[in-house]
């Protein structure tokens, strides 16, 4: 399945967004935190981009930027040939509302003192759709859409269990019918069975709705369920983009490769032997050259000095920030 | 004045009044007593030097000629002699050779010179003593060591000038003035010719005088066997609640209990009934503060005569005395009372009266009551708005507002501080004023009160702003008068004139004064004198009467610690009392 | 972090400006300034309640006018003799007192050792009491103990300190002698051994220092408490129980200085009432401090000495501030104000 | 003999409306000396409160052991002096708590953390000594350039550092068995992977026994010799973990497995998820617990409460329809 | 706070919490009993009749105009004295008085031949807690004073608050610069001496109820801004605040739809202690006589007295056990709802 050659709906490009912990006025040179440092991928018309990363390695604040949740600090994001940057306040809802999001927390997201039936009329009386009467009728279908009771409507968040509580994110965010829904880490705070509902619901409405979706989730089973292309990013950067079969059978970052590894999985004994060691470098001082080399085991001294950019192999769209993938992939082709 | 001493004049001095202190006072003791603040300064002149203890500095220096305090006859101090000259507003003195500055050195008449000078200077800051020295005093004479000669701008009658036109003297070896002077000089201790000097300052503790141990005027004969303590220590107790503690513990001599609370309740208990502790309530008799209801006359709606009637009718002061002063306190008849002769006894203050206070407000067109029992004239209501910056009168005013609510008069109750309510007098914005003066001096003074010259003007004089030209015709005769004859005359058809006017409404006297003592304080056979305003004051024209018996100290101490009792003591000396 | 302290310094100087600007235009504006407090000086005789006309009334010329307000110096335009004194106090010189004739810093250096031992006691036996009585009530939350306590703090928290204070002079010094009246020493004071001239300190002290921490305790017991309750129920509590510390261990190893993170907080706040005293209590207990000579000031339009007091206090509380961030970052290693967080 | 064994215990707490509430009700299970047991069930199932149970670290006065018996090396846990529970907390049993961020002191350098448990358990031992012990531990664990880390506050630490300071903290005493509550969860795949490791290779070298606790079945099956799987504050199924995932017995544990998503799905389709939600505590069925979940339920499960029935020497599960619904 | 949002169940919740710390629930119904009195305190102290039947006629004169002596056929025309009145109608079949339990204003001042003031409390005399120094019965003023007291520091409260939340929350929301400035601000004003301003007003205007209000308003303001500022950053930086964003939401929607809502809650806890400090300053300004004016009724005036009259001390003692119970119920409700709104249970491990 290879959509690539269908018109991107979104694309991302050079994207940068810094945080700047404590800044103010009066405050000199404060830290810099590099949570999104340079990364530029294309969305196409119903796709699923999978994204995957250590926790902290800048999904969530791709999202937000995407979203311009947060400014951007550099870089473009581009829908339907229009830089967001420049759209003015009116403009900029119309987009939010083109471009929703599921946020990673299901408790946190929703305002504990509104009721369920205020938090999903609330999108649609912003954006003026309809009547009184024909709101209360839309948030009635999205409630049936996300498999909640009618009942539901009158409750508080805080009465649902968490599964129930992402499927009132997940209504909130199709109620303006999006073209572009990011879900961000939308079941890590689930346990499996509940997190199966959801992965279930949202591929439901991407067939329903033909939506775009960005997953974003650092557990890799899920992501490989649920995506047609991945993005894997290291400490803000992207460094592997493909199909999501060519990830999984053939990854050539060695980060990539050590993620697979990692993964316990169900009636494996040990896990292999480490490919990966040490902890994730504090993303206010990134390490220079490529971003990965001090836990890299195929690090030379080319690594340390020059950053390597996404490069595709001869095999098509599948793209790797790595000098020396093919040396790596030869090698352990050989052992 | 004239260059040389005129011929003929006809020196008068005065040793034949009765001495009035107790042969058998003993000397010896330290007197302990109180103030509330403590002193800024202990210049006498310039910024501050106004405060409670500035009495005592004052006190401690003596003036050319003295009052009897019985007879009221001038008595010599620091002069011997005195001599009046023909112009009428001129007087001679005849300097005591004897007196001595504190430090030794004689007074002499290059020091009354130099007094005027002192006090004419800018460098020391007050403006008023500028004045007064300038347009009330023109000149001091020094004829020769020992003799000067006082002009004052007007003529007085001879007793009035006495006093009036007296200099003091300043120690001029003393003094550098120059415009350092008022902070040269603000803790540094001044000459003086009292009996006291200032031995031991403790800043914000306490200040203790001392005995001059040969002072100059020890066996004159007005000043023999008077102020007896070695030492007098004042010390400073901010609250008067406190102070009346430290009394209690024994640590103060004396307790002043005029206000009724503290006589009828507060001075009641064990060092009472043991006898420790002794009362006394002593009438006498000197001038009355004019204290009262001052109206604008300027203000609506006491341009109204009737209006000003009315309020007085409405003002229940003998509710107020019979309650909250416990009945202490009398009703003050004229707005110059204990002046003698001067004073207009057949003048009745118009008396709590709800019909007359009707009828006049019916007259004034304040005729309809509203929803709230208040008197409307077109549709405003009659409210009053009443000044006073003594928090210690709210209840008098309180039961006073809720009388006149029954003659339909409103009063509104605005209490300021002391420097606020001044600046709304000064500028004439009160209404009315609740407020009293400090008596004083011989006879009554009217023209800072009534003349018209002083009304409508950004000054406290004229608190009523009366404009009367009537009035201000007598008041200009009796002002020159130097007949005592024709000013009692002249006084006596201005206190009706005043009385008639309306807008002073006399409130209280206080005739007598009450303490409380630790018995060791031991008085006089008559205890005080007719002027004498404190039985326990250690300084002054009439003061240092007491003394302090060692003995008896140590046998009340001994009672007291064992809790022996000892025959109560409660004196009401009616001496001085004056019958109405 | 050097530099976050650096540049909170830096941000003292507006503030301060700002907070004495405000008060001398304040002072501007109030009626009855020195000169209308002079007359009624020279009108007044003795106690307060009766004026007198003491020299025989008459008024002043504008050109007297004109030079008391020259020597007050109210001759010129509000901000330009605010520029003035703002030099003045730049080179350290605060005035000097209208009233007093002296200059301010020396009347205010005067009053300062009795009301830094007030403020130093009041501090310290606070910390004394409502730390290890926080703590207790903390550990034995709901015990007789704790209710009494927070009934008899509650008590102290309601009632106003001066009524307090009129109670224990009126009861101890009063009725039963048990206590001096008053002052601060013994009129016998030099006299006395080193020992003595301590005991009568604190022989004078015990009343006005009751007064004064009745009030205090309420807040910092119950932070106190509030804090450790927090901190014994958090996580590391019970891996230090599962490491098998006994619970005090555990409590002063672990919870207690966690607790103190708030107190911690509010101590330099506390560092500016070192001066405050309150002029009620002053009053009462005829002690010679700071917050009566403010109260004063103001009464009688001492404007040189309102003005120094507040130079001295808001600069403390200014300081204090920052004193509480250098606290709390003594006490909480995680604290690093203004630089990068850590995590 | 098993070097703990729990029997039948029960754990209540207190809600802030006065009510007792029975979290974990009448649970067994024993842990033999070298072995481990994975415990996992979905979250707020009473994982937790378990394992704090066995060593008596409930939060006091809210949770209190309401039943049952602690068993540890002979000895019921509920009857030791409170100076004899010290003596083996920290000693011979170590726990590694759920959550590292809050689990450290934040006040305290970790060096001072570890030394403690040092201290408190070797008083003998020469302060040189136990900081040599530290850093070896701080080695162990994996921790790079230990002398500094020493010093170091936790803040100062991420994530997987910390968790690593726990670990070494629980194993300085070399502790016969160790409670390890949700190790990983914090942290992600590549850091997992290597502390399991860790773990193992020490169990190798001591023969210390383990409670592994997680909600991750994959990494649980990894490590465990045996598993209990939980539901609701009960044992709903207990086994050698090779049995218990390759033949799940029980309903809900054949649905957590269906409901991951992996090989066995092909990406995009549906998965076999659980409809309905945990009973709540306040009003929890008679019956089986998860009977309002369940495919199977019938009658009988909706009424009475299964008990555990034990299939051969290993195996027990808490189903009434067990034999009939087992594919 | 419970009453108009008990459908929301956080906020029932909270109720079932604060129900549950018994001190404060029963303290909360006994202050409110005791505000509710003191707004019908005409009614139960007061030297106006509750009711006069006279010649068929039935008065309720309470709250109606002034009825002068004559119309019940006295002599005079002021204000009716209503305890005379019910003495002389006593005997009458056809006429009778009912006075309030306290048959006295606050404002009047009562003679007791015999006797100067204060006046010990008698029950023969109706002066249940004895009179003030100016004959005033204490009781009646105690019960106004409570009235002016309570108003007073819930007008303060509401005032201080909605300032104090309209600029902490603009502060937090919009940071940055603004909030630096206001910061300095705040700065600024929580030095400058309070009571010294106060004293300076007052000088200048006799500072009446809202005068003295609006002062007080006007630097009370800013600790309650610190407190919103903090809440308000917190919010904005929670999820859900991003989620409204991301739906299109407006800057004042977020605020006064999401965050505000949110954040009171943790402003409502300081509640309790607000009114106390209202309470307090208002009597230490009175006591110091910066006050209302005489005659209102106040606690500081009472005070005052009371410890200038130590000897009589059912004056100082009626007030400060007056003052000790309203604040001590305050503080009981304030740990009471403190309990409702943080949740927390304390626990601890041994
Ligand atoms: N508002 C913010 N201010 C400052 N730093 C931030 C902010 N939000 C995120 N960061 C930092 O940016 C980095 C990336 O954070 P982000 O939330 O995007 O990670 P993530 O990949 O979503 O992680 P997770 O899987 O834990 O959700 C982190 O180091 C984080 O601390
Ligand atoms: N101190 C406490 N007070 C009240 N309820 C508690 C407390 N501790 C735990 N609980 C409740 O007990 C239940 C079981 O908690 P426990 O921590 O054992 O779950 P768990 O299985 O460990 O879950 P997780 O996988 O999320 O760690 C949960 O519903 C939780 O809400
Ligand atoms: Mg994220
Ligand atoms: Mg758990």
């Amino acid at each position: 399945m290879t959509l690539s050659n269908d018109k991107a709906i979104l694309s991302i490009d050079g994207l940068e967004l810094h945080f700047s912990q404590g800044g103010g006025v009066f405050r000199g040179k404060a830290a810099k935190v590099r949570a999104v440092d340079g990364v530029s991928f294309e969305l196409y018309a119903g796709e699923t981009l999978g994204l995957v990363g250590e926790s902290g390695c800048g999904k969530s604040s791709l999202a937000k930027a995407i979203l311009n949740l947060h400014r951007p600090t550099a870089g473009a994001v581009i829908y339907s040939n229009t830089d967001i940057a420049g759209l003015s306040d009116r403009a900029m809802r119309q987009y939010r509302s083109a471009l929703q999001m599921i946020f990673q927390d299901p408790f946190e997201s929703l305002n504990s003192r509104h009721t369920v039936e205020v938090i999903l009329e609330e999108p649609l009386l912003i954006h003026k759709v309809g009547d009184k009467n024909s709101r209360l009728q839309r948030v009635a279908e999205l409630l049936a859409m996300v498999g909640l009771p009618p009942s539901a409507a009158s409750k508080y968040p805080h009465e649902f269990s968490g599964g129930q509580r992402q499927r009132i994110g997940i209504a909130r965010a199709i109620a303006l019918e999006p073209e572009i829904l990011i879900c961000d880490e939308a079941v890590s705070a689930l346990d499996v069975s509940v997190q199966a509902q959801i992965l279930n619901l949202l591929l439901d409405i991407q067939e329903k709705l033909k939506l775009s979706i960005i997953f974003i989730s650092h557990d890799l089973a899920v992501v490989r369920h649920m995506s047609d292309r991945i993005a894997v990013m290291y400490l803000g950067q992207i460094v592997e983009i493909a199909d999501a079969e060519s990830i999984y059978s053939s990854p050539r970052h060695p980060y990539t490769q050590g993620l697979l590894a990692s993964i316990p999985r169900l009636g494996e004994a040990s896990p292999i032997e480490a490919q990966i060691s040490g902890d994730l470098p504090s993303p206010m001082a990134p390490p220079s050259g490529c971003r990965f080399h001090t836990r890299c085991q195929h690090r030379q001294a080319r690594c340390e000095h020059e950053a390597p950019s996404l490069q595709a192999g001869d095999d098509g769209p599948h793209l790797t920030a790595c000098h020396f993938w093919p040396e790596i992939a030869a090698k352990q082709a050989n052992s | 004045m004239p260059k040389t001493l005129p011929e003929g004049l006809n020196w008068q001095t005065n040793l034949s009044d009765p001495i009035f202190a107790d042969p058998t006072a003993k000397r010896g003791g330290r007197y302990r007593t109180f103030v509330t603040t403590f002193p800024l300064t202990l210049r006498l002149v310039g910024p501050d030097s106004n405060g409670s203890f500035a009495g005592y500095m004052r006190a401690n220096n003596l003036g050319l000629v003295g009052i009897h305090p019985n007879t009221l006859q001038p008595i010599p101090e620091l002069a011997t002699h005195w001599a009046f000259g023909e112009d009428g507003h001129s007087i001679y003195f005849r300097l005591d050779p004897d007196a001595r500055w504190s430090d030794g050195k004689p007074v002499t008449a290059d020091d009354y010179v130099f007094g005027l000078e002192f006090m004419r200077s800018k460098f020391i800051l007050a403006p008023w003593y500028n004045n007064y020295f300038t347009e009330v005093i023109t000149d001091v004479v020094k004829y020769d060591d020992h003799t000067i000669g006082i002009e004052g701008a007007v003529a007085k009658p001879q007793d009035e000038m006495l006093f009036e036109y007296g200099v003091s003297p300043v120690p001029k070896h003393f003094h550098t003035l120059d415009k350092n002077w008022v902070k040269d000089y603000n803790w540094r201790i001044e000459p003086n010719t009292g009996p006291y000097i200032i031995s031991e300052i403790r800043k914000g503790k306490y200040i203790e005088f001392s005995r001059k141990k040969d002072w100059w005027a020890n066996d004159k004969r007005y000043f023999k066997y008077r102020y007896n303590p070695d030492h007098l220590r004042v010390k400073l107790i901010r609250d008067i609640n406190i102070a009346y503690q430290y009394f209690r513990k024994g640590e103060l001599d004396n307790f002043p209990l005029l206000m009724p609370r503290f006589w009828h309740k507060k001075a009641q208990g064990d060092i009472y009934e043991q006898g420790y502790v002794g009362k006394i309530k002593f009438y006498n008799d000197v001038p009355q503060p004019i204290s009262g209801l001052f109206l604008n006359e300027d203000a609506k709606p006491f341009d109204d005569i009737n209006v000003r009637y009315a309020v007085g009718h409405a003002l229940n002061v003998d509710k107020v005395i019979n309650t909250v002063l416990h009945g202490d306190y009398e009703r003050l008849q004229s707005a110059h009372d204990g002046y003698g002769d001067y004073t207009n006894t057949k003048i009745r203050a118009r008396e709590f009266d709800l019909k007359k206070a009707g009828d006049y407000l019916d007259k004034a067109g304040w005729g309809q009551r509203n929803q709230n029992g208040i008197r409307v004239k077109d549709g405003k209501p009659l409210s009053i708005r009443i000044t006073y910056y003594n928090s210690g009168h709210n209840d008098r005013l309180v039961i006073l507002s809720q009388e006149a609510l029954k003659a339909g008069i409103e009063f509104k109750l605005q209490l300021l501080d002391p420097s606020a309510a001044f600046k709304q007098i000064m500028e004439n914005k009160h209404q009315a004023a609740w407020m009293g003066w400090g008596g004083g001096g011989l006879s009554p003074r009217y023209w800072e009160f009534y003349h018209s010259e002083n009304a409508h003007k950004s000054q406290t004089n004229n608190v009523t702003n009366t404009d009367n030209p009537l009035m201000d015709a007598k008041i200009m005769a009796y002002r020159k008068g130097t007949e005592k004859n024709q000013r009692v005359q002249l006084a006596h058809e201005l206190e009706q004139m005043i009385h008639d006017q309306g807008s002073f409404i006399p409130t209280f006297k206080v005739p007598y004064t009450r303490e409380a003592y630790w018995r060791w304080l031991k008085l006089p056979k008559h205890y005080g004198t007719r002027t004498s305003d404190s039985l326990f004051d250690p300084l002054g024209g009439s003061g240092g009467l007491f003394w302090i018996d060692q003995d008896a100290r140590r046998n009340i101490l001994e009672a007291k610690s064992n809790g022996d009792a000892m025959p109560r003591e409660l004196i009401i000396d009616k001496t001085w009392v004056v019958t109405p | 972090m050097t530099g976050y302290f650096v540049r909170r310094f830096l941000l003292i100087i507006p503030t301060f400006i700002g907070i004495t600007l405000l008060v001398f235009a304040i002072t501007r504006l109030v009626p009855g300034g020195p000169i209308e407090q002079l007359m009624i000086q020279a009108q007044l005789g003795g106690e307060t309640g009766s004026l007198q006309r003491s020299q025989g009334g008459g008024t002043l010329s504008d050109e007297q006018l004109a030079d008391l307000k020259h020597y007050y110096g109210f001759d010129q335009p509000m901000l330009s003799s605010y520029v003035r004194w703002l030099k003045q106090v730049v080179q350290f010189d605060l005035g000097t007192s209208t009233r007093y004739q002296d200059p301010v810093w020396q009347i205010i250096k005067e009053r300062f050792p009795v009301s830094i031992f007030y403020g130093v006691c009041t501090l310290v036996l606070t910390y004394l009491v409502c730390i290890p009585l926080g703590l207790a009530k903390g550990m034995y939350h709901g015990s007789t103990l704790d209710s009494w306590s927070s009934a008899v703090v509650f008590l102290g928290y309601a009632l106003p300190s001066y009524v307090i204070g009129i109670a224990l002079i009126s009861l101890f010094a009063g009725y039963w002698d048990w206590f001096p009246l008053g002052g601060f020493i013994s009129d016998n004071y030099d006299d006395l051994s080193p020992l003595g001239k301590a005991g009568d300190i604190f022989y004078h002290a015990a009343l006005p220092l009751i007064a004064y921490l009745s009030g205090s305790f309420a807040v910092t017991t119950l932070m106190m408490k509030n804090a450790l309750m927090d901190n014994l129920s958090a996580d590391y509590m019970r891996t230090a129980t599962a490491k098998g510390l006994s619970r005090s261990a555990s409590v002063r190893g672990h919870a207690l200085r966690n607790s103190l993170i708030p107190v911690a907080t509010s101590f330099g706040n506390n560092i500016s009432l070192l001066l405050g005293g309150s002029f009620l209590i002053e009053t009462i207990f005829n002690i010679d401090g700071i917050g009566l000579l403010g109260y004063e000031a103001i009464i009688e339009r001492d404007y040189p000495i309102v003005m120094g007091i507040l130079v001295i206090s808001s600069l403390l509380y200014l300081l204090g501030n920052i004193l509480s961030d250098i606290c709390v970052a003594l006490v909480d290693p995680r604290i690093r104000f203004g630089g990068g967080s850590s995590t | 003999m098993s070097l703990l064994s729990v029997d039948q215990l029960s754990v209540s707490i207190r809600g802030d409306d006065g009510v007792q509430r029975e979290l974990v009700s009448a649970i067994s299970f024993a842990i033999a000396t070298g072995q481990t047991m994975g415990l996992v069930g979905e979250s707020g199932c009473g994982k937790s409160l378990t394992a704090m149970a066995i060593l008596d670290l409930l939060p006091k006065p809210q949770a209190q052991r309401s039943g049952g018996k602690v068993v540890f090396n002979g000895s019921d846990i509920a009857q030791l002096s409170p100076k004899a529970l010290r003596a083996i907390r920290g000693h011979k049993i170590a726990v590694i708590f759920q959550d590292p961020m809050s689990a450290l002191n934040p006040v305290q350098q970790i060096g001072k953390q570890i030394l403690e448990v040092l201290k408190l358990h070797f008083p003998q031992r020469t302060i040189a000594a136990q900081r040599a012990r530290a850093l070896e531990l701080l080695t162990e664990v994996g921790i790079p350039a230990p002398t500094e880390r020493l010093n170091a506050y936790p803040h100062q630490l991420s994530g997987g550092m910390r968790q690593r300071v726990m670990i070494a903290m629980a194993l300085a005493c070399e502790p016969e068995l160790l409670i390890a509550d949700e190790p990983t969860t914090a942290l992600d795949v590549t850091i997992q992977a290597q502390i399991v490791r860790l773990l193992k290779k020490l169990q190798a070298k001591n023969g210390m026994a383990m409670l592994f606790i997680t909600h991750d079945l994959a990494l649980v099956s990894q490590v465990s010799d045996h598993i209990a799987v939980m539901y609701a504050g009960k044992i709903v199924e207990y086994g050698p973990a090779k049995h218990v995932f390759s033949q799940p017995r029980h309903p809900y544990t054949q649905s957590l497995l269906a409901a991951l998503p992996g090989a066995d799905h092909p990406p995009k389709s549906p998965l076999l998820s659980l409809e309905g939600q945990v009973p709540s505590i306040e009003n929890m069925p008679t019956g089986c617990r998860f009977a309002n979940r369940c495919r199977f339920a019938e009658d009988i499960c909706r009424n009475t409460a299964p008990i555990s029935e034990t299939e051969d020497e290993q195996r027990t599960v808490a189903c009434h329809l067990w034999r009939s619904i087992t594919p | 706070m419970s009453f108009f949002s008990l459908r929301n169940p956080v906020a029932k919740k909270r109720w079932q919490r604060f129900r549950q710390s018994r001190r404060g629930f029963y303290s909360t119904w006994i202050l409110l009993a005791l505000t509710l009195c003191s707004f019908g305190a005409e009614l139960i102290a007061n030297n106006r009749a509750l009711i006069v039947v006279y010649e068929n006629q039935w008065y309720f004169p309470t709250y109606s105009d002034v009825n002068s002596g004559k119309e019940f056929g006295l002599d005079y025309s002021y204000e009716v004295n209503y305890r005379e009145l019910q003495s002389l109608l006593a005997e009458r079949d056809d006429a009778w008085v009912l006075m309030p339990i306290i048959p006295f204003s606050p404002l009047e001042t009562d003679l007791i031949a015999g006797d100067f003031p204060p006046h010990a409390p008698s029950l023969s005399k109706d002066h249940y807690l004895g009179t003030d120094t100016s004959g005033r019965d204490v009781a009646a003023r105690l019960l106004y004073g409570f009235r002016t007291a309570i108003v007073f520091s819930l007008l303060l409260l509401f005032f201080n608050y909605a300032i104090g939340v309209a600029i902490g929350c603009m502060m937090g929301f919009w940071g940055g610069a603004f909030d630096l400035v206001f910061q300095r601000i705040i700065e600024i004003w929580s030095n400058i001496p309070f009571l010294y301003v106060i004293m300076i007003v007052a000088s200048v205007i006799t500072p009446g109820f809202w005068t003295l209000l609006f002062i007080m308003a006007f630097f009370g303001w800013t600790s309650m801004t610190w407190y919103m500022r903090t809440a308000t950053y917190k919010e904005v930086a929670r999820d859900y605040v991003m989620a409204a964003r991301a739906i299109g939401a407006s800057s004042s929607r977020i605020v006064f739809r999401h965050i505000l809502p949110n954040s009171v809650s943790t402003l409502v806890t300081f509640v309790p202690f607000s009114v106390a400090s209202g309470i307090t300053s208002l009597t230490a300004l009175d006591y110091l006589g910066f006050g209302l004016p005489p005659p209102v009724s106040s606690w500081g005036e009472l005070l005052k007295q009371g410890t200038e009259n130590m000897e009589s001390l059912w004056l100082v003692g009626s007030v400060v056990i007056a003052m000790t119970v309203i604040l001590m119920l305050v503080a009981y409700i304030g740990e009471a709802i403190r309990d409702a709104y943080d949740p927390r249970q304390f626990s601890y491990y041994e």
